[in-house]
Parts: structure tokens; sequence; C-alpha cells
């Protein structure tokens, strides 16, 4: 009981943040940065616990929104059970590519990966045109029944959904890090080996690690989609291969907190920036390129000592 | 630079057989101390070996000298000159060559590549002095590095570090999984390189060891424990450090 | 702040702590009821019901493969803010109001499209204009249908959008879909030019196939074979290969459906492999800015259909060349260049949105259609009478011009791109209201 | 299906846009090779070669001098950029200095935009003669892009095999902490390789330049090629990818043949096929740490 | 079980004509070797006298070119090493392996865990780390090996003794009813060394114990059986006394020593750390 009090505190404070961002910021943004925080929770968890950098994150987003469009847009009517079905698929698309893809290291992981996206990006585009409507993408948002308590169909409440289901992402990622299997991955990222003379799997371990990273991205496709209310398969396009291991990075790697700081870091210059001049480009990337330069801890591992010396002294203080 | 530095530089003056002087050397990885307060000097013409466990930092000590680790503290000079802070290739080009253990030949160059990259950096041309100490070389010279035998790589990995005529050489385990015939050629080999250079060694054979070395530092848990030099570089003496 | 910081960041409880409990509890629950308030509420906007200025969103693919095109409607659409501006703004029953033009970004994807849209709608724009590229035009016809507002996409939206009841109610497509080019581009190309023998070039999606059904629609109609086809994507740079085909299959007009810098790709390669001199090359719809941005040799001979080409001095119905030259001056002064096509169908959308507003005297999504829709739809553009049909696209009487480029000795300055040889327009060029399901 | 002269023609157009991609997977393999970072940025002097080729064949009216400033200035960004930004970061995870030449690209295109602006710029072809193989029209320029592709892999191949320093680069590719300690200056040999490849980029953007239209995304059109061809032929084999360049031509050609679409999936597919089989490439040695 | 006689105990690992080449070297050369139930058995050998590579071949590091392995009659030539582990077999490194970006305590609780409790993923995922930490067990061996003050601890910031101790930790948590161990105690102090000893002491008579040792000289009392290897063959085994007093391991192994006639133990124990 304490022990689960104690965790949704911390919980609370990381989202507490966001619900104020809510109240200061557009919605558009909030909805964006907490799927974007999904979608990379499962960026960083490969990358930060498993030790597997991918460029192909954006083919398991496309699984998860795919899924839940085809629901939406050829059988059903009920976002919920969209998001479920996405997840599923992405279950399911990770356990048909995971074993192949799992015994590979490091940068050919990444580079098997981008060759996923570009081949679902092509499967989408040309192949399977005849559901998947081509480039024209499938749209649905009218078809997304309103649903009692919580209507996704409504950007507002969809928010406070998204919301609770990145609370839930989250806790899970970590519970998962105090778990011997959180300890198993990251000892497995270090010494293989070992690993194995001490009686685990390599293989089921990442094979796992895999399976749950992209299940959450798939799950993070399937809000874009119910959100979005559309999909194309422009979300996999080879330009977009790097975004979420970009804003892992730009967050932290592995660190818990990461993916939100660096979704809204990443998001917000973006917009910002899109919004002040039109040349984004220019200043993302040397952005991009300063803050690799300034050190490799990433937003959150930067301010997270200067947020800790900050509280704790004031918290000394008072307490004297 | 403090006041005290003349005297030390005056100090230095007095030792001036000394080549390679290593003061308070304190090395780590991380957060994890490996070297603690090394004090070590190699006079020219020395044979000077380490001894220790596997892990002591023995390794650690060659690598921090040739500019493959930056110390945490200490100094490293050689001929009077800091080494600290400088890097590894310049250290290389001033003449303190560092053989590792791994015995990687560059596989993809022929043995005569491998060899002009050893005189690329020092110029030095006069591929005699190796085929002299490892006549085999000569009729390798064509064959791809990858191809040869742990002894060939390991009498290359030499011949290349002694191009240029190096003031120090510091070889990391030469004799590790060689036959014992190889073994015995390399203490040949090493007897000769030392009227040249000082070498210092680190070495588990023993027998080599005592056979060619003027003064041994036994290394435990990253402090040297016993310095032993003359006489009294024998097997037996040596034995309780490792 | 510093004793939640403790709770997260140190592992191990003090044993205070532990007594504390109920105590946190209580603040536990309380920050939870916060948040739910703040979630839930938290959201709306109360803005002026009659305001003195408004804001309109101009939303343009400004970086991505259609960045050209997106800067000429962008300036299209300014324009428009502008002359409406200069007049003191638009005439509303509570007085004169000033529009202010908001441009972003849509990068040509779809989430950042929405996102974009979404800002603009908590910006509290009256109405939004915008879009290159007709997926994303979709997906925000998809919002607007589930929260209104005046949208006027500045793109060819694909047919498929225009069936009943895909349509939002106040959605407005300024320009028409695909399949009519198409078949403006196949019937110029048979009846007009006389050429019975047709390759051609898709892109793969609704653009492409829009436009391969109106070719093949015309080519039906007017007697034409289909002696090839194939289908390339958006943003390819390297066409050899499928002229290789082209060629291979000897037609007498290779009509091609690609667009601003894929279209400008293909026409120079098509030159440098000489494929103009054993053809006729018909690029299906052309802008400026491809001319601009081709070799004068490679323009040269090249047919096509130009939504509105700036220069129709020699144009038979003088009334629109007045209107056009009026336009360019206008277009001239502010940018110094003359309008683009996509120019001209921002400029005519925004126009129409204005119109929508002071006819409608309000900003009400479903009273600006209504207002729009009134009197059969008509309304004069600057390319002459026009009119919304039923299924909310704009019929014009010169829907299209059928233009030839020029190559560089009958230039005579650098604007000078094209040579106006004809029309299409009229109800027949678009796709039949019942087709579509009305 | 397919007659021969389309078939031959295919052929050489799949050689002459495999020449390109090899021209610029040659600098990304090295890169990797030697220093182990995944030199984003080439695709950018691409794009800056390509640009140049065209403002200096606007200025000059030869496409040639242009190519030849585009390769320079291409070396000297690259240069610029290897000297600020990658010899700080060479130490770091490799994922890092990725994302720092992900930013360098990304920047970059953003200072191109804000130079060139957006619209598209065609380079005029140098020569528009064709002669005929087998009864197939050729146009010339192709065939020159290919000798000129050749040419550049023999003068690699000479200095790795014949220089001193190309041996050093060899060296280095298969252990870098060996040849810095026989003495060799490592990061000249990084600086050196950099420049060498971000020149060949340019060289790649100004022979691309006059087949295609220059825009300042077309770094990122062909990136995921150019990667599909350093993969498949194996990371820092020059061999390797100047096979992989030409089967990865090829098959784009001959797939766009067949059916225009698959030319852009077809690579990736016998990509993924080639990795499963075997994950280092063609040619690519076993991955080594640093 | 044939060969249980009566006073011979049951054998548990059986190594049969055993090779392992590196291109053209011969580590291993046809080596049959036996270990006996509950038995503390010793391999000593000169560098590059093939006894880690035999040692990895037991545990499945390597596989053989030739012969076969079994285990408890059971042939484990081919099995993956989690499969040994699971029938028993604890191995450590020689160069000290452990989960740096972990906490000391987490390790053991890895180690603990599999051989304690259900390894299944599902049991992996259900259960925490913390909810193991405080298991009596685990107490009990950081104590033993005196690493509770750095329990919390990185290992990436132990020292290299302490890392040792806490794979050697490790090793025991797991309570294998084979533990192999390769050169447990280079890297430690003289009174690790001996603390180690003690606590391996404790397990002799349950646990079938091997030992690859430079350092004979400390382990002379523990050892029950030692085997000497040079150049990939095993060229004396039996008793520790016996070993030493094999002519062919005078010859071959202690060379100097068999020149120097008649300088006795003294100098017999002054090479015994001489690989």
């Amino acid at each position: 009981m304490m022990n689960m009090f104690r965790w949704w505190w911390g919980i609370l404070l990381a989202f507490l943040l966001l619900a104020v961002l809510r109240v200061f910021l557009p919605l558009p943004f909030s909805n964006e940065v907490i799927i974007f925080s999904i979608y990379t929770m499962g960026c960083s968890f490969l990358l930060g616990r498993a030790g597997f950098i991918s460029f192909g994150q954006p083919a398991y987003l496309a699984t998860g929104a795919y899924a839940t469009a085809f629901y939406l847009f050829y059988f059903g009517t009920n976002p919920y059970i969209g998001i479920l079905i996405g997840i599923l698929a992405g279950i399911v698309m990770s356990l048909i590519v995971g074993p192949l893809f799992v015994r590979l290291r490091s940068d050919y992981f990444a580079l098997v990966n981008l060759a996923l996206a570009v081949i679902m990006f092509y499967m989408l585009q040309k192949v399977l045109v005849g559901i998947t409507k081509g480039d024209n993408g499938l749209w649905f948002l009218t078809n997304i029944a309103s649903t009692p308590v919580l209507d996704l169909s409504r950007p507002n409440h969809f928010y406070i959904f998204a919301f609770l289901v990145a609370i839930a992402v989250w806790a899970f990622y970590k519970y998962l890090n105090d778990t011997l299997y959180g300890a198993c991955c990251l000892a497995s990222k270090i010494n293989e080996d070992k690993v194995k003379f001490l009686g685990y799997s390599n293989f089921k371990i990442r094979l796992t690690a895999f399976v749950i990273a992209n299940t959450t991205t798939a799950l993070a496709g399937s809000l874009y989609a119910v959100y979005l209310g559309f999909v194309s398969p422009e979300m996999t396009s080879s330009h977009r291969a790097a975004d979420p291991v970009v804003v892992t990075i730009l967050g932290g790697v592995g660190t818990l907190y990461g993916p939100i700081a660096g979704a809204i870091a990443y998001t917000g210059m973006k917009d910002l920036i899109s919004g002040l001049i039109g040349n984004w480009e220019l200043v993302i990337g040397f952005l991009l390129v300063f803050i690799m330069l300034a050190g490799e801890k990433g937003i959150w591992g930067t301010l997270e000592p200067l947020l800790k010396k900050l509280l704790f002294r004031k918290n000394a203080l008072k307490s004297e | 630079m403090e006041p005290g530095m003349p005297v030390y530089g005056g100090l230095m003056a007095m030792n001036n057989e000394e080549i390679l002087t290593v003061r308070n050397l304190n090395v780590s990885y991380g957060e994890a101390k490996v070297l603690f307060d090394i004090d070590l000097g190699v006079k020219p013409g020395q044979v000077v070996a380490c001894v220790g466990r596997n892990g002591a930092g023995k390794s650690t000590l060659l690598k921090s000298i040739a500019g493959f680790l930056k110390p945490l503290s200490g100094s490293i000079t050689c001929d009077g000159v800091d080494l600290i802070g400088r890097m590894s290739y310049d250290i290389a080009k001033m003449g303190i060559k560092y053989i590792p253990q791994d015995k990687k030949v560059f596989s993809d160059l022929t043995v005569r590549e491998n060899l002009e990259l050893g005189s690329y950096a020092t110029k030095d041309y006069n591929w005699d002095q190796v085929t002299d100490y490892f006549p085999k070389l000569k009729e390798l010279m064509d064959r791809k590095a990858g191809h040869l035998s742990g002894g060939e790589r390991q009498m290359l990995m030499i011949g290349r570090a002694i191009l240029g005529s190096p003031k120090v050489l510091l070889i990391d385990e030469p004799t590790e999984g060689l036959a014992p015939s190889i073994v015995s050629h390399l203490k040949t080999v090493f007897g000769e390189l030392k009227k040249k250079s000082s070498l210092v060694i680190v070495e588990q054979n023993l027998p080599l060891i005592c056979a060619i070395s003027d003064k041994v530092y036994a290394i435990k848990e990253g402090r040297i424990i016993k310095e032993l030099a003359g006489e009294s570089v024998k097997a037996n003496i040596c034995e309780p450090y490792l | 702040m510093g004793v939640i910081f403790n709770r997260l960041f140190i592992e191990d409880l003090k044993p205070d702590y532990l007594n504390q409990k109920e105590a946190q509890m209580k603040k536990f629950l309380i920050l939870l009821s916060i948040l739910v308030f703040v979630c839930v509420f938290g959201y709306g906007n109360a803005l002026a019901a009659n305001p003195d200025k408004i804001k309109v969103g101009i939303l343009l693919p400004l970086t991505g493969t259609f960045a050209a095109v997106a800067e000429t409607q962008k300036e299209g659409a300014l324009l428009a803010v502008e002359v409406i501006n200069k007049k003191g703004g638009l005439s509303m029953p509570w007085g004169k109001v000033q529009i202010e033009g908001v441009v972003a970004d849509d990068e040509m994807k779809l989430d950042v499209g929405v996102r974009r849209y979404r800002y603009m709608v908590s910006e509290g724009v009256k109405g939004v204009g915008g879009q290159t590229w007709a997926p994303l035009a979709n997906a925000i016809n998809a919002v607007v249908s589930k929260e209104p507002m005046p949208y006027f996409p500045v793109c060819v939206n694909a047919k498929e959008s225009f069936l009943k009841g895909k349509l939002a109610d106040s959605t407005f497509s300024a320009a028409y879909s695909p399949w009519t080019v198409g078949y403006m581009a196949g019937t110029a190309a048979v009846k007009t030019l006389g050429k019975k023998r047709i390759f051609f070039l898709a892109r793969t999606d609704s653009w492409g196939w829009d436009i391969r059904d109106g070719v093949y629609a015309a080519a039906k109609e007017f007697g034409a074979e289909i002696v090839g086809y194939d289908e390339v994507s958006v943003g390819t740079p390297d066409f050899t290969t499928v002229l290789q085909k082209v060629r291979a299959a000897k037609p007498d007009v290779f009509i091609s459906a690609q667009f601003a810098g894929d279209a400008i790709a293909l026409l120079k390669q098509c030159h440098q492999m000489g494929l103009n001199k054993e053809m006729t090359i018909f690029n299906s719809f052309i802008t400026n800015v491809v001319g601009k941005g081709l070799p004068p040799e490679a323009l040269a001979g090249v047919y096509g259909m130009h939504y509105f080409y700036y220069d129709l001095s020699d144009f038979p119905d003088k009334e629109v060349a007045k209107s056009a030259r009026e336009f360019t001056d206008l277009y001239r002064a502010k940018y110094n260049k003359p309008p683009d096509a996509y120019a001209t169908i921002a400029y005519v959308a925004f126009g129409e949105m204005f119109r929508g507003f002071e006819a409608a005297k309000s900003f009400e999504p479903t009273k600006v259609s209504a207002a729009l829709m009134a009197n059969k739809g008509e309304f004069t553009s600057v390319k002459g009478p026009a009119g919304w049909r039923q299924d909310h696209a704009a019929a014009y009487k010169y829907a299209a011009f059928l233009v030839q480029g020029k190559g560089a000795g009958d230039r005579k300055n650098e604007w000078d791109l094209f040579k106006v040889l004809g029309y299409q327009g009229g109800e027949s060029v678009m796709p039949t209201l019942k087709s579509l399901g009305y | 299906m397919m007659d021969t002269q389309l078939l031959i023609s295919g052929v050489i157009f799949g050689l002459s846009i495999g020449s390109i991609f090899f021209l610029m997977a040659i600098g990304l393999s090295l890169c990797f090779g030697l220093m182990r970072i995944i030199s984003l940025d080439q695709l950018l002097y691409y794009s800056i070669g390509a640009y140049v080729t065209y403002s200096i064949s606007l200025l000059t009216g030869s496409m040639w001098l242009g190519a030849l400033a585009g390769m320079v200035v291409a070396g000297i960004i690259s240069f610029g950029v290897e000297r600020f930004i990658f010899l700080r970061i060479y130490e770091r995870d490799i994922a890092f200095t990725m994302i720092a030449s992900f930013g360098v690209l990304i920047g970059g295109v953003g200072v191109i935009k804000s130079i060139w602006g957006v619209i598209p710029r065609p380079v005029p072809i140098p020569t528009l003669t064709q002669i005929s193989i087998l009864g197939t029209e050729i146009p010339v320029y192709r065939l020159i892009v290919i000798a000129i592709s050749l040419l550049v892999y023999l003068g690699i191949w000479l200095f790795l095999n014949r220089t001193i320093i190309g041996k050093a680069i060899r060296a280095g590719i298969e252990d870098v902490e060996h040849v810095e300690g026989l003495g060799i200056n490592i990061y000249r040999l990084f600086t050196t390789t950099f420049i060498i490849a971000g020149t060949l980029s340019g060289l790649a953007g100004g022979l691309h330049a006059p087949l295609i239209m220059v825009d300042p995304q077309m770094g990122l059109e062909v990136m995921p090629f150019v990667f599909m061809v350093v993969i498949i032929g194996g990371l820092g084999s020059i061999k390797g990818t100047l096979i992989s360049a030409f089967l990865v031509g090829q098959v784009v050609s001959i797939g766009s043949l067949i059916y225009a679409p698959l030319a852009q999936m077809a690579p990736f597919a016998i990509m993924l096929l080639i990795l499963l089989v075997k994950p280092t490439g063609l040619y690519g040695s076993k991955l080594l740490k640093r | 079980m044939s060969t249980v006689s009566a006073d011979l105990r049951a054998e548990i690992i059986k190594a049969e004509g055993v090779t392992k080449r590196f291109g053209e070297l011969i580590a291993v050369d046809r080596v049959d070797y036996l270990l006996h139930e509950n038995e503390v058995a010793g391999i000593i050998g000169s560098n590059g006298a093939g006894k880690t590579t035999f040692f990895n071949l037991l545990t499945g590091y390597y596989l053989p070119d030739e012969g076969s392995i079994q285990y408890k009659g059971q042939d484990v030539t081919r099995k993956s090493p989690e499969e040994r582990v699971a029938m028993g077999m604890m191995r450590t490194f020689q160069l000290t392996s452990t989960f740096d970006n972990l906490s000391v305590i987490d390790n053991l609780v890895l180690s603990f865990f599999r051989a304690h409790r259900k390894s299944s993923l599902l049991h992996l995922l259900l259960n925490t780390c913390k909810r193991h930490r405080k298991d009596e067990k685990i107490v009990a061996i950081l104590e033993t090996f005196e690493l509770q003050d750095v329990a919390e601890r990185q290992v990436k910031n132990l020292s290299l003794g302490e890392k040792r101790r806490l794979e050697i930790a490790m090793a025991i948590l797991a309570e294998p009813k084979v533990l192999l161990l390769d050169e447990p105690l280079a890297g430690l102090a003289d009174s690790e060394i001996k603390g180690v000893l003690d606590v391996l002491r404790r397990h002799v008579g349950t646990q079938t114990i091997l030992i690859v040792e430079h350092k004979i000289s400390q382990v002379e009392d523990f050892l029950q059986r030692l085997t000497v290897m040079h150049d990939g063959r095993i060229i004396a085994d039996g008793g520790y006394e016996e070993c030493l007093r094999h002519p062919e391991v005078r010859r071959s192994y202690w060379q100097i020593e068999v020149s120097e006639d008649g300088t006795g133990d003294a100098c017999i124990r002054g090479a015994h750390g001489d690989e």
C-alpha cells in the first residue's frame, strides 16, 4: 500500500506539470506532447534499458494506427475497441519481426528497422492500396462514435483519456524498471555472457523488451489515429524515422521523465520556431547540434541535478 | 606552474639517467580507482618488469603512460618532457611505443604495409633492424597480416614498434599464448633490444622476467607493493608478489 | 514541492514519512481533484461576439516538396486579406472588421497539419484556408465536419472528397477535383490538339488516379487510345526509367499528372531525353513555378492546363482579360511578379470566405455556408463568372486555360512563359452531381 | 514483356544512378569505418554540391566548372563541420554523433533555403548528345557519370592501397587505437577522411544536379537509398559499396521498368533479406567495438 | 550411474576426448576429465596451457570441435549455457564479470532469483527487485563477503576486489551443484582470499567445486584433487603432492626447477604461482 502510494506522488508530479501546461498552453500542443511522450517512452525503454537504437519506430507506430484505422473505417465505431485492436496489432507485429531483429545489434538493428519502416511505407502507399487508399489515407473522424464518460471524438475529452493512458504507461515503465526483468534488461545490455551464465536467456529478455516497447509505440499510433481521425502512409516516411530517437536523446536516455521533457521541448521548439519564423529547420538543426555538443545527458539529465539542488536546498532551509 | 617546479626540474637533472619517470600516478575508470600513487623510474637500457595478478592494474599503467588513459593526478615525464595531457600519437612519436597484448595486427594489410605504417610517423624506413631480429618476417612480407600465426603477429607488432628507435617500449604480456620456442626467441630479442631502448614489460612469465629484467615492480590492487632490483630479481623472490 | 521531490528521487522512505501517511493521502486527493478540475473545465475560450478584428488561418506546407507552390498560395491569400483591409475591413453590421492572416506551416504532415489547424482554432480564427496536399485537406475537412469552421482548401481536392456527405457543410473547395483536371487535359489533348494515342503517367495518390480517370473518360468520349500507363510517387527525383517506357510505347501525346517540383523534374528529363521531338508533352496541370523552374528549351512546346495565366491580353473574352489584368497589377504591386495559378486559387478562396462573412453578416460557419450557397452559389472571380455547386466545388466558365510553353526566343520578359491557346470550363468538365451521389 | 532496348537503357540508367549512390556512399562508409560515426551530414554536402553547381553554371555557363566548384565548396564546408563539431564528439556514443549530424543536416537545409529559396532549380545538362549502343540511344552524360564514378573508385582504391595515408586509414578501420599507438595523428586521418567524404558527396551532388531538380530536400530524398547501399555493401568496405551501389541502382532502374513504385520498395526488401542472412552486409567485416 | 563403486563417488562431469582448435592452435587436445560429486578439484597450468579454454568448454562458452561432455550421465556437449545453468552448473569469469550498471544487491538478486525462484519471464515481470533485496540468503551472503556497506552502490563504482568478491558471491548464492571458478582469487587481498576460502570451505562436501587457479599455494590445503595441464593436455591428475612430484609435471611445467635439481620443495613452492 505504501508502495503504491509513493508511486502516485511521482506520477502525479510529472503529470501535474502536463495538467498545468493544459491551462497555459493550447490543447493541441498538450495532446501532441502526450501522444509523443508515449511514442517516445517505448523508444526510450528500448534505447536506455535494452540498448537497442531503432530508426524504424514509425513502422510500429503505423501498425497501431492502421489497425485502429481499419477497425474504425471498415468495421466499427467504438474508439476504445479501436485502440485495443491497435495494441493487439502492435504485439502481433513485434512478435513476428522481433525474433528476426533482436539477434542483430547496434547499428544493424537500427537499420533493419529503418528498412522495415520503408517497406511498411510502400506497402501502405502502394501494395495494399486497395484497403489503405494509398496516399489519400483513411479518414474516419466522423465514424468515431461518441462514448459515455470520455468522448474520444472531442479533443478535450481525448486529452484526459490520453493523459490517463500516459500515466498508466509511465507507471508501467516505472514498475518495469523496478522489476527483475528491468534489471535483466540492463544486465543484458552490457554483459550478455554473464546473463547467459546466470541462466537467463538473452533472446527472451530482448524479445520481450522489443515487444513491450513496440506495443507502446503501437498504442501511441492508435491514439494518433483516434485523435486525428485520419491515417496516411506519410507517418512512416523515412523523413520522420529519426524523430523518436532524437526526442529520446534530447530528453535524456534511460530516464523516465526524459521522454516527456523531450517531447515538450521538441514539439515546443518546432511549433514555436515555426510560428515565429518560417525556417524552423535552421534553428532546430543548430539547436540539436548545440545540445549534442553541450553534453550527452539530455534535457532531463541536465535538469535533474539542478532541480534536486534547488528543491533540496529550499527544503533544508524550511526544515531548519 | 607552481613555484616548486624549477626545483623539481633540478632534481630531474640530477636524476638525468632516468628516461621515464612516473610519480604519484592515480588513475581511475569511471569512479573506480585503479592505480594508486604509482612511482616508477626507468633508466636507459633498463628492462623493467611489472608483475602482478590479472586485474592488478598493470595494463592500466602502461596505457596511462602511453596516453590512452587520462590520469587523475600525478606526473609522467620522459626525458624531462611532461607527457600528461599529450595525445597518445604524440607520445608514440616522441619515442614511447606501446605494444598492446591483444596481438591485433592490421589484418587487411600486408606485413609490408604494417611495417610501412610503423615507419610513417617516425620516418625511419630502416627495416633491417626488424628483419635482423625477426628473419621470418622477411619471407612473409607480402602476406596479409590476418593470415599470420600468433607468434608471427607478435613479431610484427614488436617489429613495427621498434621502427624509429623508440626510447621506451611498453610491452603488454608479450608471451601470452605463444609457443615456448617463440617465447625463447622473444627473450633473445628483448635482450638485444635493451641495448637501444628501455623496456617496460608487463608479464606473468616469471622465468622470462627473471632472465631479462633489471628491475621488477610488483603491483597489487593498483599499488606498487615491492620494488626489486639487481640480484634480488629471482623467481622465488618474485613469486609471492604474483 | 521539495517534499514531493524527495519522494520522487529518494528511494528509501524516511521513517517520519510513514507517520504522515494520512496527511499525505489527503494532499494526494486534493491534488487529484485539482487535476481533474483542470482537465475537464480548463477548456473553452470566451471571445467577443462582435470583434472589430478577426483572424483567419493560412495553413500551408511551407517546408517540404510543395514549398514553392505553397509560397505562392500564401502570397495570394495575404493579398486577399490586404485588399479587404485596404477597404477598411469587412463590412459587418456592427462596423468594419479588420482581418489578420495567421500563417502556419503544415509541413505536409498529417499530425502536424491537424495540430497547427487546432492551434488556429484555439487562437480563435474565424476561417481557415490552405493546404497544397489533398490528403491533409481531407483530414482537416474531417475535423471541420465535427467542429464547423469556414474552411477553404486551396488545393485540388480528391474527387472522392466531393462525394455526398464527405465534404463538411462549411468546407468550400475553390478548385475542382483532379478528375476535372484530367478531363480537361484529355479533352484538350484529344479534341483540341487531335492526338489519338495517349501515354499517361499518374502519381500514386488520388491526385494521380483522379486525373487518370478524367483523362480516360475524355479519351473514351472523344475516341483516343491509351497506349501506356505507369505511376510514380510524389517526390520522385528521377523519371528516366519511366520515360524509357514512354518512348518505347510511341504515343502521340504523353500526359503526365505531376505537380510542382515533380513536374519540373519530369519535363526537364523529357527534354534531356529528346522526348519533345518525338511526341507532344502535356503536363495536365501546370503552374508558373514549373515554367519558371525549367530551362526555356525544356518548356518550349509543352502543353498544359493552367488554372489562371496572368497574361490574357489575347483572350477573346475581354471582360475576363480586364479583371485578370487588374488582379495581376495588384499582385505585381505587392510582390513584383505576376500571380501564379495557386496564388489565384488562394486569392479566390479567401475572397469567397470574406464575401461569405459579409453576406452572412456573421462568422457562424452554417450561416456563412448558407450565404455562399444563396443565389445558386454564383459569384464572380478574377477569371470570370463562377458558381458554387451543390458539392461545394467551384465551377468556372473558364475552369482552366490551355497553354503552351514558350521557348527562350519567344519570351519578352522573364515571366512571359506561356501562350494561351484556349480554355476548358463550364459544368461539363465537372463530374456530374449525380455521379457524386446528389 | 521488356524488349532488349528497354533493358539496355534500363541497365545504363541503373548504372548511372548507382554511380551517384556510390559517390555518396563511399563517404558514409569510410566515416563509419574509421570514425564510427553515422555521418548524415554527407547528404547536406550532396545538396551543397548541387546548389553550387547550379549557381556557378548559371554564372559561367559551364556545368563542369560548377561541379568542380561544388566539390571544393562541399569539401571546405565538411572540413569546417568536422573541425567545429565532430572533433569534439568523436568519443561519444554513435547515437550522439548521429543526432549531431542529423542536426547539421537539417540546419544546413535551413541555410540552403534561406540562400537559394525553396523553388526547385534546374541545372543545364552539359551535353545532350546521345550515342547508340546496340541500337539503343544512350545519353552521353550518363556514360560520363558512370565513367567518373569508376575513376573515383580507381582513385580511392589507389589512395587506400598505394599511399601511406590510405593505408593508415585502412588500418584505422580495423583498429584505430593501434594506429594511434604507432605515432600517427589519427585526428588528422579523421579530418582527411571527412574531407574526402564531403568532397565526394559534393561531387555526387554536382553530377546528379543536371539529371534531377535541385531542391533543398534533395538530400533527404536519397538518404534511404544511400544508407541502403552502405549497409548492403558492408560498412567500411569500398568494394562492397561499389557493388551494392550498382546493385541498388539496377534494382531501382529495372524495378521501375516493371512497375514504377516497385523501384522504391524492392531495394529495401533486398536489404532486409541480406541483413537477415548476413548481418554484416556483403563485404562487411564483423563490427568491432571501439 | 554404472560407474558408481563403493569408494568412488558418482561422476558429475565427464569430458571425453574434448578438443578445441583456434585456427592452427590446438588449445585443448583430446582431454579426458572426470569430476566427482562433492569433490573439490583444481586445475593448474602455465599460461596458454588451455585450462581456461577447457573451462569454457565445460561451461558451454565454447563448443568443442571433438569429443563429448557429460553431466550426470547426460550428454551436454551441445547444450547452451542457459541449459547447463538450469542443470546446476554455475561459473565465474577470469576477468570480473558483473553488471556494472546495476547495484550490488541487484546483481545478487538476479543470481538468487534464477536459482531459487521460478525464472520464467512472467515471474521476472511480476517480481520487483526490491521484494527480494531483503531475502535472508542475500543479506547473509552480503555479510559473508563484507559487501553490506556497498550494497546499494552501482557496481561500476566498486573496487576490483569488491567486484571480485561480488562475482563469487553471485556464484555461491545460486547454490549450484557444480561451482566452477575461474581464477577466483586473482585481485584479492590476502585477508580477502582467506575469507573467500573460508566461505568455500563451508560448501565442501555438499557441492562440487572446480577451481582454475594460478596461485595453488593458497588453496593447497583446500583442494582434494589437482590436475595439471600443459600445452592443451592433462599431464598429471591426482592428489596434490602426487601431482607436484609427477615427473612429467616437473619436466614440462617447472622447467627451471628441474634444471636446478636438488633444491627441493622450497623451489617447487617458489614456482607454484608460476602460471
